[in-house]
């Protein structure tokens, strides 16, 4: 039961939760607000603390190891953030049956990371979207259903397509299992139906990593969600997508046609989330179409199909879970100063005067986010297209590092508006609670010591995966 | 013929080719999702046609299918909720009257 | 001079310097700006000295590297913290420290954002020398785009005329250079040979196919090229230094451009001498562009920023003619006249800056007769221009002079037609001068104040450097000979 | 033609025609009845795939619970006889080439493919029980929590909003 | 000791310039002082050298030298052979230079001496004698050079201290125009000099004047590029010794104040190049070509700037069209292979020369003009020790025996009848103008009556009342160089006299002169004719002025636009020089900045919307697009399977 101790804990969250959402007004979100964190504190401890063993359960349906840990931290420590942004976000998603939502996601995103069968799979994947489906609507006014209510068809699609993928891979190799498929595949790499069963079933993950082509929903759920479910999409269940697709590719392996094709979605999800990035004026749209171009980067190592890939991916997708809380933790600061939910670059302005320190964590967001070094998102692209290079994919390398550079100009231009632009006349300095700042700290800490020295994460992404890979 | 693989499929991917015309297709919200249900029900008929011919243990698709008809549930309760929700704002339930986000 | 061999770690000390003073200032309070120039100040002066110290001491006949640092990193990727050092990087380093050190003394009256403007200038630095020391391609770059970025804000934040327009440019387009650069470093570890980023061992274990060196000789040219305004990716170099604030132009252009042009030689020749070989003309022509139209540009040019900025185009030219030769002597000449223009530049934005601070303008027909209000930083700027105009007993003469001997031996045409520019330099430097010094005064500046004793220092020192190196250049070429030799395997 | 194989083409038919229905009919409550039929259709074929315990599933949740709250939903949102809006020509035709071209290309695919040996046995209802309750457990336990989210996401959609 | 004198010439004018600048404010009025003081000693160190050397012909006297640059390189054009050499900096002191560098620092001393006094109202006098010092270190070094490439490195040295000197009064828009002229127009010459020096070294390794002897050239070179740099180098000369077309700067250059134009542009500077031309005279004679194209420029030039000074009235312009013109002459020796006596005319120019042009200076800073009649009306002739000198310096410029010019114009025209009639009669046609000009000069001062309006006209200005309430130290610094000038002007005709056996010539390495009295008379027929002419134009001024003021003819308006010589410049400047700047500049930002990098970003940006154009709001186009991606992948697949 130990190895299973992060998802137990997640479980009495969850049960506390419900309790407390039999009672109404702020006293109960209060206590489920702490009651989240402390659940997501403790998850993230558990399962760094159990991060050494492999254990298998239920069949092979489940496996409990370091890669699964290590993601299991990075979405309790995700959810931790998103968790304390609720606190300042509008009033209407701060119900507490809204920490239940969070709870559930984030144990749906969990149980992504570990599991081995395709059934424990599409429930766990589930379980994680529907939360976020409800979350993303929990704000309650049209714009809102309208973003959920994509954000949930376009999921329902691709769960369909995801599901008859399987369904096909099931026929091809026998049985449910990842382990199935293991011993199938080297016979079925050239199998085209193979690698349309690959394709189809990719389809769910592309769609949470929001990638090319199931990624609009993406800038609509991000732009209506609350901030802080905004946050958990473009943190923890970017993670938990990164999670399976390293898992499910470990198991399939990567057939040259496949890399081939999510080499083509990556370029393309790539270029049009830069492209399209650089004409946006609300901070979350603009972050969601980050998010779209970050996973075509994601994409282009996980392609790669080899150890070095999947370890770089998993500290990208930590690297990336650590600079997207930074930059949704200024954009919530800004958007509460500004008591408006969406910001546009304009809510911005003088943020380098109003409050130094947050304009520094979110310059050092963004850069990490463009790539630009000392910064943990430097070391990040690095070492994943290193993993492409290695594997001759380098005009897809030689494409995002262009791309990085168009994507900069977005985040320069933020930038500038927090350091260039005068603020406001009559605007005050803006106000942080001390675990805000310790929060801000403790991302910036993390963004620069990965950046100068990720040795230690480096090292242990690798051997989690060969923990996993042999 | 019942007990060859062949006509299932057909029938699945029958089923999910219109489901599939009926969700880009369909001015409705309602009817999408009517459409969504054939998608699933194609991917259900399909594990239990493969569980049938072609799985090692016999059972494993019926699972499938089992779980696939209880989240559809989930499914239909959330979608219909949300889109209730909608209709409640809007007097409408054309996807075309989704037109507050883009760009 | 026989000093005897350092026996500390002293490039990560000089590397140091201005990471320990960057910290330092990060956590003084904004209010105590004399605190943090000091601070700045005084780091400056110790990598100075340090550098000075390193010139001495490292053995000059010696053409491997010296004063080796090595400290796993990541090991699994093959990267190393690595430093050491030979002629060419001896040589930028003090280059760099020179010219950091009059910066911060220009920027004294910076009031702005103090603490801000300065710890951005230690960042820049640090990823300058970072630069110059590392043997390691992973750090090369770190330290390359470390370099780069803290330019944005600098020239956003204190900078001047379109400088929004101008900063995204700059950044944007060094940042292409080095997407090139970054592909090229990657497809280099991913040979089954190499599987290290590091440089030593790389020219050790790989050898390249003829086709290979001249693909990544020549993206990697290309990555460094627009840092080194090789046309046509020249563009951003005129805005950029315009833009900038002083002492930001003056390490701008004064080093930042000098670290694509040494990673030309450091990387591109040194990996790839073949590649190098092949396209050696292409480039030739390329430079000839750079030399004759920077400087045929730089007439037409209203602002005096914008005829520096193309001046600097002008001179990169020279240098990347000189790498052009693949000779010895006008490796020689290129690094010389890096290292000359490197701080004659310096001085030209140090006196343009001052100018623009006490006039408000650098159009030169609004300007007029400022020698006889500010005849000091006339003679400065005056000196500065001379330099620029190849004038001998000044360092670029010596540059020029190598680079043309090599050039007009290797590429006649072209080694000929790029002396048209010595005769256009002095036609756009001397009208430069004349409308701006020259002339009756203007009443709009009859306020504007000389330079005191304090700022005479830093632009002293530069002239000092020029006129030293312009009169003994052996020195210099000590340092760099043996180290060219090595590079060209001659 | 024997009579199972009759009765399975009539199945097949129905299937295929009532999911036509869902599809075609311009009018939602149509839509609706045909998805039942459909649904119907597909629970026989579960019978001859020798599903006979996912066949009644099929009706008691699919038939008996989800689609009833469909028609619920529809009758919520509209009146019951009023059509739905003419679908546009070219969305028709988008529609109908994505999906023509996705059963071109899946079915040439399925067609020439080259499935695992199955195992032949015949499933038990034993079987699926345990599997439930042993290598699926987690599932089975994850499936209770997405129902109550949704149940609870129900709610809170629908209940009041609160105003604070 | 040889050497620590020759390191005085050298750094002490330096020191002297360093000095002034490092000066605190107010003790800057010790500059002339120093100035002096600088150029005292290296007079006088030179002398000393001179005392101790002179008349040692043949060997150098001191040839010192240090590594200064190594260069090397594989197979270089032209010859494709490796060079690798290394340039020295040194000290090669041979009769050439030893007498080349009395002149400078004497002179030099003198023209400080003479800013004493003529510099003593402008407030910029440190500056002026820190100019002047840094003009001194300069030339000094460029004489000492022991290498072509040293001699470059002080020949533009020398063009700097030029331009600023010229560029003095820099609130004058029209001094700071001249200075950028003369500083440009050297540069164009500078640039054959440079790739010149380059191809020397290139083939030859070595660039030290003992190397460069006409074999050692011919053997490395050949003909072919032995001509091509021997012409290389000559345009550097054009450039600095002011030859045709390039002589264009040197009248403009009189800007500067009157001494500069003295030392720099008449005596010593200018003569630079005709200096070289003696001092690498194995480049040049390694080609007759060359040697050919020398007299033929030395010609033309000498006639361009004689009949160029026959119609000024300004007193400096009329002095330097004389100086191009004598330029020329010495060019032309050069050029019919009598460099000695080249270099004998450029040392007794020297000194008439300066001579004249610091008397003008005294006329100037008196009469408060440059214009002859208003010096003339002014009263200039009763102005003593000036009109004694200015008679002295003029007739030894016409080459009226016994004064200096006589001996050593007599030699180039020699020189020049040996070589051909054609050269012969030009360089005759130039002493007749030289002649006239001369006299014209001499005459409109001479004759001109005092005007009430004019006469005292500097009484106006209230001070230095018609030189009779000078203090002692200013009347002294006024008429002690002019005087001592003079004398030398008339003496230093000895030096290369037959009479005394042509010493000067001897020791430079020439033959002895020998006295022919039909040259001596040619020569005083030129004179006579030349002052018959101005006679019979100038006795009267007024009448003169007035005709020169009328004279609209085409001959006229040709000397007056200066034979369209500047004109031409400035056409080839402005209309095909910075056409394509502009146009490069247009390119610049249209073509490369517009196109090319707005372009990019704007296609991108371009992109971009397509990119949101596709986020169109509209679900089901979404999943259409994401279905038709599947679609499209399956067939795709199938099409796989198919092959």
């Amino acid at each position: 039961m130990t190895s299973l101790m992060t998802e137990l804990i997640y479980l009495t969250g969850i049960l506390g939760t419900l309790c407390l959402a039999i009672g109404r007004g702020e006293r109960p979100r209060r206590w489920a607000l702490g009651l989240g964190l402390l659940t997501a504190v403790a998850a993230a401890i558990a399962s760094a603390c159990s991060s050494g063993s492999v254990t298998e359960l239920f069949g092979g349906t489940y496996r409990v190891d370091p890669l699964s840990q290590g993601y299991k931290a990075v979405i309790a420590s995700a959810l931790a953030v998103c968790l304390w942004l609720t606190e300042r976000g509008p009033s209407e998603s701060r119900r507490v049956e809204v920490y239940l939502f969070y709870l559930c996601s984030a144990l749906g995103l969990t149980l992504m990371t570990g599991s081995t069968g395709f059934v424990s799979l599409y429930v766990a994947m589930e379980l994680s979207s529907y939360s976020l489906y409800l979350l993303a609507a929990s704000r309650e006014d049209r714009r809102a259903t309208e973003g959920a209510l994509r954000y949930l068809l376009t999921g329902a699609i691709a769960s369909g397509v995801f599901l008859w993928g399987v369904s096909i891979l099931c026929g091809l190799t026998g049985g449910a299992t990842f382990a199935a498929l293991t011993q199938a595949a080297p016979a079925l790499t050239s199998d085209p139906l193979f690698i349309g069963a690959l394709a189809l079933t990719s389809f769910a993950f592309l769609f949470k990593l929001s990638a090319f082509p199931v990624h609009f929903w993406a800038p609509d759920a991000y732009q209506s969600a609350p901030l802080a479910a905004t946050t958990l999409i473009a943190t923890a269940s970017k993670a938990g997508a990164v999670a399976v697709i390293s898992r499910f590719l470990i198991a399939s392996g990567v057939p040259v046609a496949f890399a081939g094709w999510t080499g083509l979605l990556a370029f393309v999800s790539m270029t049009l989330g830069n492209t399209a990035a650089l004409h946006q004026a609300d901070v979350k749209r603009l972050l969601a179409y980050s998010s779209i171009a970050q996973a075509g980067y994601i994409l282009t190592g996980l392609l790669a199909g080899t150890a070095d890939g999947y370890s770089s991916a998993f500290f990208y997708a930590t690297v990336y879970a650590l600079m997207n809380c930074g930059a949704f933790l200024v954009v919530s600061a800004v958007a509460a100063d500004a008591k408006n939910d969406n910001p546009t670059v304009r809510h911005f302005d003088g943020l380098a005067d109003r409050q130094p320190f947050l304009a520094l964590v979110l310059l050092l967001s963004l850069l990490s986010l463009a790539g630009i070094p000392p910064l943990a998102g430097f070391t990040g692209k690095w070492v994943l297209f290193s993993a492409a290079m290695d594997q001759g994919h380098w005009f897809l390398v030689l494409w995002g590092v262009l791309n990085s550079v168009v994507s900069l100009f977005y985040y320069l231009t933020l930038v500038k508006h927090s350091y260039l632009e005068k603020a406001p006349a009559g605007s005050q300095p803006l106000r942080l609670t001390p675990v805000t700042r310790l929060l801000a700290l403790a991302i910036f800490a993390g963004l620069v010591f990965l950046g100068v020295y990720p040795t230690p994460l480096i090292e242990y992404a690798r051997s989690a995966v060969s923990a996993i890979a042999g | 013929m019942s007990a060859t693989l062949q006509p299932y499929l057909l029938i699945s991917t029958l089923l999910l080719c219109l489901g599939l015309y009926g969700v880009l297709t369909r001015r409705n919200l309602i009817a999408v999702l009517i459409s969504l249900e054939l998608i699933l029900n194609s991917a259900s008929l399909n594990f239990v046609a493969f569980g049938r011919f072609h799985m090692a243990d016999p059972s494993a698709g019926q699972v499938f299918a089992i779980f696939i008809i209880a989240l559809a549930a989930a499914e239909v309760c959330v979608a219909l909720s949300l889109i209730l929700l909608l209709f409640r704002q809007r007097r409408s339930v054309d996807p075309a009257s989704m037109d507050q986000l883009k760009g | 001079m026989s000093v005897p061999p350092i026996e500390f770690p002293i490039l990560s000390t000089i590397l140091l310097c201005p990471v320990i003073a960057l910290l330092a200032v990060l956590l003084t309070p904004g209010r105590y700006t004399t605190a943090i120039k000091l601070v700045s100040l005084v780091a400056s002066a110790a990598t100075l000295v340090l550098s000075i110290w390193l010139c001495l001491a490292f053995n000059a006949k010696d053409p491997s590297f010296q004063y080796i640092e090595r400290l796993d990193w990541v090991r699994s990727y093959g990267i190393q913290y690595a430093n050491a050092v030979d002629g060419l990087n001896v040589a930028m380093i003090l280059l760099t420290a020179i010219v950091i050190f009059c910066g911060i003394l220009v920027s004294w009256g910076v009031t702005y954002r103090t603490k801000d403007f300065f710890a951005n200038m230690l960042f820049l630095v640090a990823g300058v020398f970072g630069v110059f020391m590392t043997t390691n391609l992973f750090f090369f770059f770190l330290f390359y785009e470390v370099a780069v970025i803290p330019m944005y804000l600098l020239i956003v934040i204190w900078g001047s005329t379109n400088k929004q327009y101008a900063a995204m440019k700059l950044t944007l387009y060094l940042l292409l250079g080095s997407a090139l650069m970054f592909a090229g470093f990657l497809y280099i570890y991913s040979l089954p040979d190499a599987r290290t980023f590091d440089l030593l061992a790389i020219k050790q274990q790989v050898t390249f196919s003829p086709m290979v060196q001249n693909i990544l000789y020549i993206s990697l040219f290309v990555g460094f090229g627009v840092l080194a305004a090789c046309f046509p990716f020249h563009v951003w170099s005129p805005d950029g230094h315009v833009a900038a604030p002083t002492a930001a132009s003056m390490l701008h252009a004064g080093v930042l451009m000098k670290l694509g042009a040494f990673g030309i030689l450091r990387i591109g020749v040194y990996l790839f001498p073949d590649g190098a070989r092949f396209w050696a003309p292409t480039i030739a022509v390329l430079a000839l562009c750079n030399i004759v139209y920077g400087a045929m540009v730089a007439t037409q040019q209203r602002d005096l920023k914008y005829i520096i900025g193309y001046s600097s185009v002008s001179h990169m030219g020279i240098v990347l003619l000189g790498i052009a030769t693949m000779t010895v002597s006008g490796f020689n000449g290129a690094l010389f006249q890096m290292f000359s223009h490197g701080i004659m530049t310096a001085l030209f934005f140090a006196c343009v800056g001052f100018i623009y601070d006490g006039c408000h303008t650098r159009m030169l027909d609004e300007l007029g007769g400022l020698s006889k209000t500010a005849p000091r930083i006339s003679a400065f700027f005056i000196i500065a221009g001379l330099c620029g105009l190849g004038l001998p007993g000044m360092g670029s003469f010596v540059a020029e002079l190598l680079v043309t001997v090599a050039a007009i031996g290797t590429y006649p045409v072209i080694g000929i037609t790029s002396l048209l520019a010595l005769l256009v330099t002095a036609y756009y430097v001397l009208s430069a001068v004349q409308k701006v010094f020259y002339g009756p005064e203007n009443h709009h500046h009859k306020d504007f104040k000389d330079i005191n004793g304090f700022q005479f220092i830093p632009r002293a020192v530069l002239v000092g450097c020029l006129i030293f190196f312009g009169v003994f250049p052996q020195i210099f070429l000590d340092w760099v000979n043996a180290s060219t030799r090595a590079l060209l395997g001659a | 033609m024997n009579l199972a194989d009759s009765v399975f083409i009539g199945l097949a038919v129905v299937t295929v025609l009532g999911a036509l229905g869902a599809v075609a009919f311009r009018a939602l409550f149509y839509n609706a009845l045909s998805l039942v039929l459909c649904l119907f259709g597909v629970a026989g074929l579960f019978i001859y795939l020798h599903a006979e315990f996912l066949a009644v599933m099929e009706v008691i949740i699919y038939i008996g619970a989800i689609s009833v709250a469909i028609i619920f939903a529809i009758m919520l949102s509209r009146p019951m006889d009023k059509s739905d809006e003419p679908r546009s020509p070219s969305a028709s035709l988008r529609g109908a080439v994505c999906a023509a071209l996705v059963f071109a290309g899946l079915w040439r695919l399925l067609s020439g493919a080259r499935w695992a040996q199955g195992s032949g046995q015949l499933p038990d209802m034993r079987d699926i029980g345990k599997a439930l309750l042993t290598t699926d457990v987690l599932p089975f336990e994850a499936v209770s929590l997405v129902l109550l989210v949704a149940i609870i996401g129900a709610l809170v959609l629908s209940s009041p909003r609160e105003r604070s | 000791m040889d050497l620590t004198l020759l390191w005085t010439i050298q750094l002490a004018p330096l020191a002297v310039f360093a000095l002034i600048f490092i000066l605190p404010k107010n003790a800057r009025g010790i500059a002339p002082l120093l100035g002096l003081t600088g150029s005292a000693a290296a007079a006088v160190s030179a002398l000393c050298f001179l005392l101790a050397h002179a008349g040692k012909a043949g060997q150098p006297a001191l040839h010192y030298s240090v590594d200064w640059l190594t260069i090397d390189l594989p197979a270089a054009w032209p010859l494709g052979k490796a060079v690798s050499g290394t340039l020295k900096a040194g000290f090669l002191l041979d009769p050439l230079n030893l007498l080349m560098i009395t002149l400078v620092t004497v002179i030099s001393f003198f023209v400080q001496l003479f800013s004493f006094y003529y510099m003593r109202e402008d407030e910029s006098r440190p500056r002026y004698f820190a100019y002047l010092s840094f003009f001194s270190f300069a030339m000094t070094g460029l004489v000492l050079a022991s290498n072509l490439l040293q001699t470059f490195m002080f020949w533009e040295l020398v063009g700097l201290a030029s331009y600023l000197l010229i560029g003095f009064w820099y609130t004058k828009p029209s001094a700071a125009q001249a200075a950028r002229k003369a500083f440009v127009l050297n540069r164009l010459g500078d640039l054959g000099f440079y790739l010149g020096i380059v191809i020397l070294f290139v083939g030859l390794g070595t660039l030290d004047f003992t190397g460069l002897g006409k074999d050692a050239v011919l053997s490395a070179l050949g003909p072919t590029l032995a001509m091509a740099a021997g012409l290389l180098v000559l345009t550097g000369v054009m450039g600095k010794s002011a030859q045709f077309p390039l002589h264009i700067w040197l009248p403009d250059a009189m800007e500067g104040p009157t001494p500069v134009s003295a030392l720099i542009h008449s005596a010593t500077m200018v003569a630079a190049g005709v200096f070289l031309l003696v001092r690498a005279y194995g480049v040049f004679s390694a080609s007759e070509v060359t040697l050919e194209v020398i007299l033929l420029l030395g010609c033309v030039t000498g006639l361009i700037g004689a009949l160029l000074a026959t119609r000024q009235r300004d007193i400096k312009k009329i002095l330097a069209y004389s100086t191009v013109s004598q330029l020329g002459l010495m060019a032309a020796g050069v050029g019919a292979h009598a460099p000695q006596a080249a270099m004998f005319h450029l040392t007794t120019h020297a000194f008439f020369k300066s001579c004249l042009f610091l008397t003008s200076g005294a006329f100037i800073h008196r009469f408060h003009s440059n214009d002859i009649w208003t010096i003339a009306r002014g009263g200039g002739r009763k102005d003593l020790v000036p009109m004694l000198t200015l008679t002295v310096g003029l007739l030894s410029l016409c080459g009226l025996p016994p004064l200096s010019g006589f001996f050593s114009k007599d030699l180039i025209l020699e020189a020049a009848k040996h070589h051909g009639l054609a050269a012969f009669a030009a360089c005759v046609a130039v002493s007749v103008l030289t002649a006239y000009y001369s006299f014209r000069l001499l005459f409109i001062v001479l004759f001109a009556r005092p005007t009430a309006g004019h006469g005292h006209g500097h009484h106006a200005h209230g001070h230095d009342a018609g030189g009779h309430h000078e203090d002692l130290l200013g009347g002294l610094s006024r008429a002690l160089p002019l005087l001592l000038l003079a004398a030398l002007s008339i003496y230093a005709g000895f030096l290369g006299s037959p009479m005394t056996h042509s010493p000067i010539l001897v020791w430079l390495g020439g033959h002895e002169a020998h006295f022919d009295p039909a040259m001596a008379v040619k020569t005083l027929v030129i004179i006579a004719v030349g002052c018959a002419i101005a006679f019979a134009l100038h006795r009267d001024p007024d009448a003169s002025e007035k005709k020169l003021e009328s004279s609209k003819g085409p001959w006229a308006m040709l000397v007056d636009r200066r034979f369209f010589i500047d004109d031409a410049f400035v056409w080839v400047t402005k209309q095909v020089g910075l056409r394509i700047a502009s146009f490069f500049d247009l390119m610049d930002r249209w073509l490369v900045n517009g196109v090319l990098v707005n372009g990019t970003s704007y296609r991108i940006a371009d992109l971009g919307r397509l990119a949101v154009r596709l986020q169109s709001g509209s679900l089901q186009g979404y999943l259409a697009c994401g279905l038709a991606v599947l679609a499209v992948t399956l067939l795709w697949l199938t099409g796989g399977s198919s092959r």
